[in-house]
């Protein structure tokens, strides 16, 4: 069997269910993969794993692998499945702090980490806001500290995954709606989220990277017949977690990031390439990049599974 | 109120509290304010037990110890002690090894620092009358053993303590440096009316300094004998020829032959005990 | 209850603790601190009783890459530490890179060490070597540094080689300044592998710590706490007795 | 060009630290490790002469808050390390929840200060006393411990109280191990700050790296690596000369 | 080849690279093997300096060394030395203290895991020899200053080193116990045929041991007076009663006054210098 290593983004939560299920289902097997699925720091920090080579494949930001792509062109990494059509970007704030437009940022203080995605993609937000982008201060802190800063009004607003932070306040005890929350993708911020990511030695296995997507897509087709039965396999990973909240979790992630229009409508793991383009235009903005690269350098998508097979919703 | 300055009442002390072995057994000794005293025994014999159950240093097991009229309980504030090993400080160089106790000692330690010029030249002169005048930076380490014993015995003087306590002060010197130190103690004593115990291998030192020598048994120690000298003082180093001077050191060391020979079954032969 | 003066020693680190948790405890309560701030300690009891069985899990994969790195760096800091502290030559040269080394947050080495190794074990063992490593150079150094040249030439007047005089004299001499890094290295042990553990790892409490906080299970956070801590006490409890056994003479009085 | 040994030993630093870049740079280059593992230094050298602005502000910061949390751990460090050494019943009371507590990686306590003291300069400050502080308290502690007590009855007999004997005998006999703790307490003191900093702060080295690293600006992180270290061997030449000053009596060779 | 098995030529030492104030200065002695050489001197003259030259404790600034027909550089394998201050390892008890030897010197280092009883019952005898008998699980602490310094002669020679040098070996003993001692040694040495050098401040020691007694000046010590002792041998302790006996001490008695009074201007008064 090829071995194949693969890391996550992030700790073993609700959204990362298919990979865990097809791995126990033995997915991976059936397509002759030996995989072994580790936990991650971050999704930029997945992309460098994947990068040196320490990983083949990874569950990544897609915006933070093309900022690699463009400084390191000989690493280049491709995606080859798109996950989250929408971005889970957001920025959260109270509502009893007035704030209920974009706009009303403006002087504000926001806290995140430096790596956190929304907070370097910010710059879409406020292109497609209005919003000036010099007129917020920024706070640097660690992703568990930011939901407990906003609680007790160290900062004005938060930047963060959705579907983390929404979940992360409402244990703190503010409900959803005592919050304002500012999505990405609802204010037409045409940039993807995480995807799976390989390297380029894995590129040159083709099959190998096929029936790894094949498995990734069984697995979330099975994730999203039973989400509740899919977490089962997320426990068994890490006896830790809460149940009703990853299943909460991982429902808000289908919800708002997987189960798309778009995704419906052309079966999960592709891309637009219009879409992808502008979404290119946006990072190199954003991240102020010297290059701009070709939609083809970014996203692959000759090793997706056929779209009957993908059509899962 | 005895009008003993010092006085050990049978005394016992075991070093270590489960040991039964004692180091001194059914001690007493009393010593007069003024008097020198000297103490003579066999090597392990507890005199400088002694010297540290009179200052303190250790509480006996059994028994008392008064100094002053007072039971001891923790250490006094008016003792100038030299221990048998030159125990300077490795830190300070002899002048400052010298100066410790009136950094310590009151009236000293409060005045030190308006009279610091004053208490130096005392120093000072203190380490030119042992000697070591020109070495006043070195280091203990550039001692050599003499040295180092020299300029213990001027810390345990330069406070002006009244009672004086010397474990073999002059063992590491050549015959000459120690007669002259003799006469330096003599004529100290003399001035400041101190009480002086000394502990010696040295009879005729003994005899030529002290008013009274005690004589210990071999471990566990206790006094034997205990012989007045009754030479008249001011003594010349002459005196040490004087038939009495003569007659008394015989004395005294037939006595410590005595206690060594009991000693051979407990003591250099104490294997076969 | 009067306590004796022998059994208040015997007792006193429990009764020290006790009093801390009660205060810990107390300060929590009273002032209505919020659990996802300083949770009280019965919370993280309880957090730590639900979760026994992870927990134990966890501590033990911590323990033994604590154990391991630890291992690693008391024989490789004895033997910088002997190089260092008996060449005046090798100790000026190789001092300041170790302390400028030693300044770095380890850390920041984790992802080096996640390309080379993988994530697991080897990271979290290489990090705690590498933390612990330093403060048994220091105080070997330091104890062979400073041996009082008299003892030393007990041995060298009889002949003896600079190993000899080492063994004899160099390594006795600084034995209880070899303990003191050991309490040093062995809680620093315990902080690298479970700062790596945090970085790169599924498993240790390391592991458990950031996946419970990225929960906002801060009493989990704090149950973990203290179990490295236990652990930690639990460690410093062998040493103990082993300097017990073999320092005795240094400590007399 | 041929070194006396005495202008071997002067440069002999210099030296180490010159072979040791050579090499590094010879491997990133030779095995041609790509920049975003491992940059050659020469690569981090550019990135800080890039970025020599940004990059003195935020060491300042760094090097303030090290040395304020430092000066704080040893002000505690030698208080504590003397009542524990001074006292057999307060050592057995406290040594083990010193350990526990030692054994406790501190970044999981920044968040902690930073809900208390707000995102900045004081938890990077605390960060880097809590971290440094114990070294301190173990080597002076044990310091006091092994004084002979020859060299204590020397005071004692003149009455000396017992926190003149420390004064006296305790102090200097510890003062090379105090020495070393201290070495070992600056590197932990950088290591807290930069920590806390790159866990919640705007500013610092640690802040630097964090964004840099977010940036995928490698040779940047690294290159902050190298001012930290620098900063840490600028502190132990301050220590070195202070050191030689007062306890050259202890190396005496 | 001379004849001589320690040769001291003419040899200087600084203790400070930088002082030039020496300590030893044109020191002239050799040593015939078998013989046992005392020396004596004033305090702080060089005598234990002088030991540590032959032993290549420490390299001569100037001059030569020469030991055994070879040139000293680094120390010899071939030596028993009892320092001045009882150097006891304190982590050693005293048997394991007199047991050091026998760890580092060939061919007993080979042997001592094979013949460890023997060893054993060989340091237990000499212990017993020395009145320690008793004391072997003592740590040094526990020890009495001259118990220290029996134990410290002992690991002197458990060893059967080929050149003794004792450094004031007897000095914190009672006069029994040190003329004992003497007898021990003396037969030890005639049994072995030991060559011996013993730095002592007790002329009636040093003429009742030794073949050829130097008397050395004050500082920086050099040798300037030698008497060969022509008393027959065996001695008996009552050979110090004899004239000639007496009459020996009393003329180095004489020279080490002289070498004093020079010394008034540069030693005991040195600060008038
Ligand atoms: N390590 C050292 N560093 C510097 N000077 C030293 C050192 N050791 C000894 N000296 C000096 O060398 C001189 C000779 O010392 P040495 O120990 O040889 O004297 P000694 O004859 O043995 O005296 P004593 O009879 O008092 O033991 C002394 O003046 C001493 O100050
Ligand atoms: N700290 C100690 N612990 C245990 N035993 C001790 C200690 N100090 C001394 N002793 C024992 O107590 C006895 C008396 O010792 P002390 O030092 O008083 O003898 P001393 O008469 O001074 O002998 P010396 O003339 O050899 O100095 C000795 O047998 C010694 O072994
Ligand atoms: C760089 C980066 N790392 C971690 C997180 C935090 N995070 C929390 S949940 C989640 C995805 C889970 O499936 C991620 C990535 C972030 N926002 N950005
Ligand atoms: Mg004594
Ligand atoms: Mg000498």
């Amino acid at each position: 069997k090829t071995p194949v290593r693969f890391t996550l983004d992030w700790r073993f939560e609700g959204p990362i269910a298919p990979y865990l299920l097809a791995e126990a289902k033995g997915y991976f097997a059936d397509e002759g993969l030996n995989v072994t699925i580790d936990s991650g720091s971050g999704s930029a920090g997945a992309v460098n794993r994947v990068a040196t080579g320490a990983y083949d494949v990874g569950f990544a930001d897609i915006n933070a692998m093309i900022e690699f792509n463009v400084n390191n062109p000989d690493q280049a990494l491709k995606a080859v499945f798109m996950v989250y059509d929408h971005p889970p970007f957001a920025i959260f704030a109270k509502k009893e702090s007035g704030i209920a437009t974009p706009t009303d940022l403006a002087g504000k203080t926001l806290g995140a980490p430096v790596f956190d995605s929304p907070r370097k993609t910010f710059s879409a937000f406020t292109a497609a806001t209005g919003l000036d982008e010099a007129s917020v201060t920024w706070m640097s802190m660690d992703p568990p500290l930011r939901e407990p800063m906003l609680l007790r009004g160290q900062v004005d607003a938060i930047s963060g995954f959705y579907f983390t932070s929404l979940l992360n306040l409402d244990n703190l005890g503010i409900p959803a709606d005592d919050l304002v929350v500012f999505r990405y993708a609802d204010y037409g911020v045409q940039l993807y989220g995480n995807a799976i990511v390989v390297s380029p030695q894995m590129l040159a296995q083709p099959e190998v990277v096929k029936g790894f997507l094949r498995a990734v897509t069984k697995g979330w087709a099975d994730t999203l017949q039973d989400p509740a039965a899919a977490i089962a396999y997320v426990r068994q990973r890490d006896g830790l977690i809460d149940v009703d909240l990853e299943l909460r979790r991982l429902n808000l992630a289908i919800e708002t990031s997987v189960a798309t229009e778009s995704a419906k409508a052309n079966g999960i793991g592709a891309v637009d390439e219009e879409r992808l383009a502008k979404a290119i235009d946006e990072v190199v903005h954003a991240f102020n990049l010297p290059s701009t690269p070709a939609p083809e350098a970014i996203f692959d998508s000759s090793f997706l599974p056929e779209k009957e097979a993908r059509m899962i919703f | 109120m005895s009008d003993y300055f010092v006085e050990i009442d049978n005394v016992d002390l075991a070093y270590n509290e489960d040991d039964e072995s004692l180091a001194v057994q059914g001690l007493n000794l009393n010593i007069r304010q003024g008097e020198f005293v000297a103490v003579v025994g066999p090597s392990g014999c507890g005199k400088s037990t002694l010297l540290k159950l009179v200052t303190g240093l250790k509480p006996p097991t059994r028994g008392s110890v008064t100094v002053d009229g007072k039971h001891v309980a923790g250490t006094l504030s008016f003792v100038g002690m030299a221990f048998q090993n030159p125990t300077l400080l490795p830190w300070r160089n002899t002048l400052r090894n010298i100066m410790l106790p009136l950094e310590i000692v009151e009236p000293h330690r409060g005045n030190l620092r308006s009279q610091k010029a004053a208490y130096l030249e005392r120093a000072r002169q203190l380490l030119r009358t042992v000697g070591l005048g020109a070495h006043e930076a070195k280091h203990p380490w550039e001692l050599s053993g003499g040295m180092q014993q020299r300029a213990n015995l001027c810390r345990a003087l330069i406070h002006d303590p009244r009672l004086l306590m010397l474990d073999e002060p002059f063992g590491a010197l050549d015959a000459f440096t120690r007669e002259e130190l003799w006469c330096v103690l003599a004529e100290l004593r003399r001035e400041k009316k101190l009480t002086v115990v000394l502990v010696t291998h040295d009879l005729r030192e003994a005899v030529f300094l002290a008013d009274t020598v005690h004589v210990m048994s071999s471990r566990p120690g206790r006094i034997v004998h205990s012989r007045h000298v009754d030479l008249p003082r001011p003594r010349a180093l002459d005196v040490c020829y004087e038939p009495a001077f003569v007659e008394i050191v015989h004395e005294l060391r037939g006595h410590i032959e005595r206690v060594r020979c009991v000693d051979t079954f407990g003591g250099i032969d104490d294997s076969v005990a | 209850m009067i306590l004796s003066r022998k059994n208040l020693e015997r007792y006193s680190p429990l009764i020290v603790t006790i009093i801390m948790f009660a205060a810990w405890e107390a300060v929590a309560r009273l002032a209505r601190i919020p659990s996802y701030i300083l949770p009280p300690p019965s919370e993280a009891m309880m957090a730590g009783y639900e979760f026994a069985g992870p927990i134990t899990t966890h501590a033990l994969q911590t323990l033994y890459t604590t154990l391991a790195g630890f291992a690693l760096a008391v024989i490789f800091g004895m033997l910088v530490g002997v190089i260092i502290g008996s060449s005046k030559l090798l100790y000026r040269a190789f001092y300041p890179i170790l302390i400028g080394f030693n300044s770095v947050p380890k850390v920041a080495l984790v992802p080096l060490l996640v390309i080379w190794f993988g994530i697991g074990t080897t990271p979290a063992i290489i990090t705690a070597f590498l933390i612990s490593f330093f403060p048994v150079v220091v105080n070997v150094a330091t104890g062979l540094a400073t041996i009082e040249p008299e003892l030393e030439d007990v041995l060298r007047v009889l002949g003896a080689s600079k190993a000899t005089i080492l063994l004899k004299v160099g390594i006795p001499n600084s034995l209880p300044y070899f303990f003191a890094s050991l309490k040093i290295a062995i809680t620093l042990a315990f902080v690298g592998s479970v700062i790596s553990e945090t970085v790169a790892s599924n498993a240790g409490i390391g592991y458990l710590m950031m996946s419970a906080s990225s929960r906002f299970n801060v009493p989990l956070v704090f149950a973990g706490l203290i179990v490295i801590a236990a652990m930690g006490i639990g460690m410093y409890a062998l040493f103990a007795a082993l300097e017990n056994r073999t320092t005795s003479w240094a400590f007399r009085r």
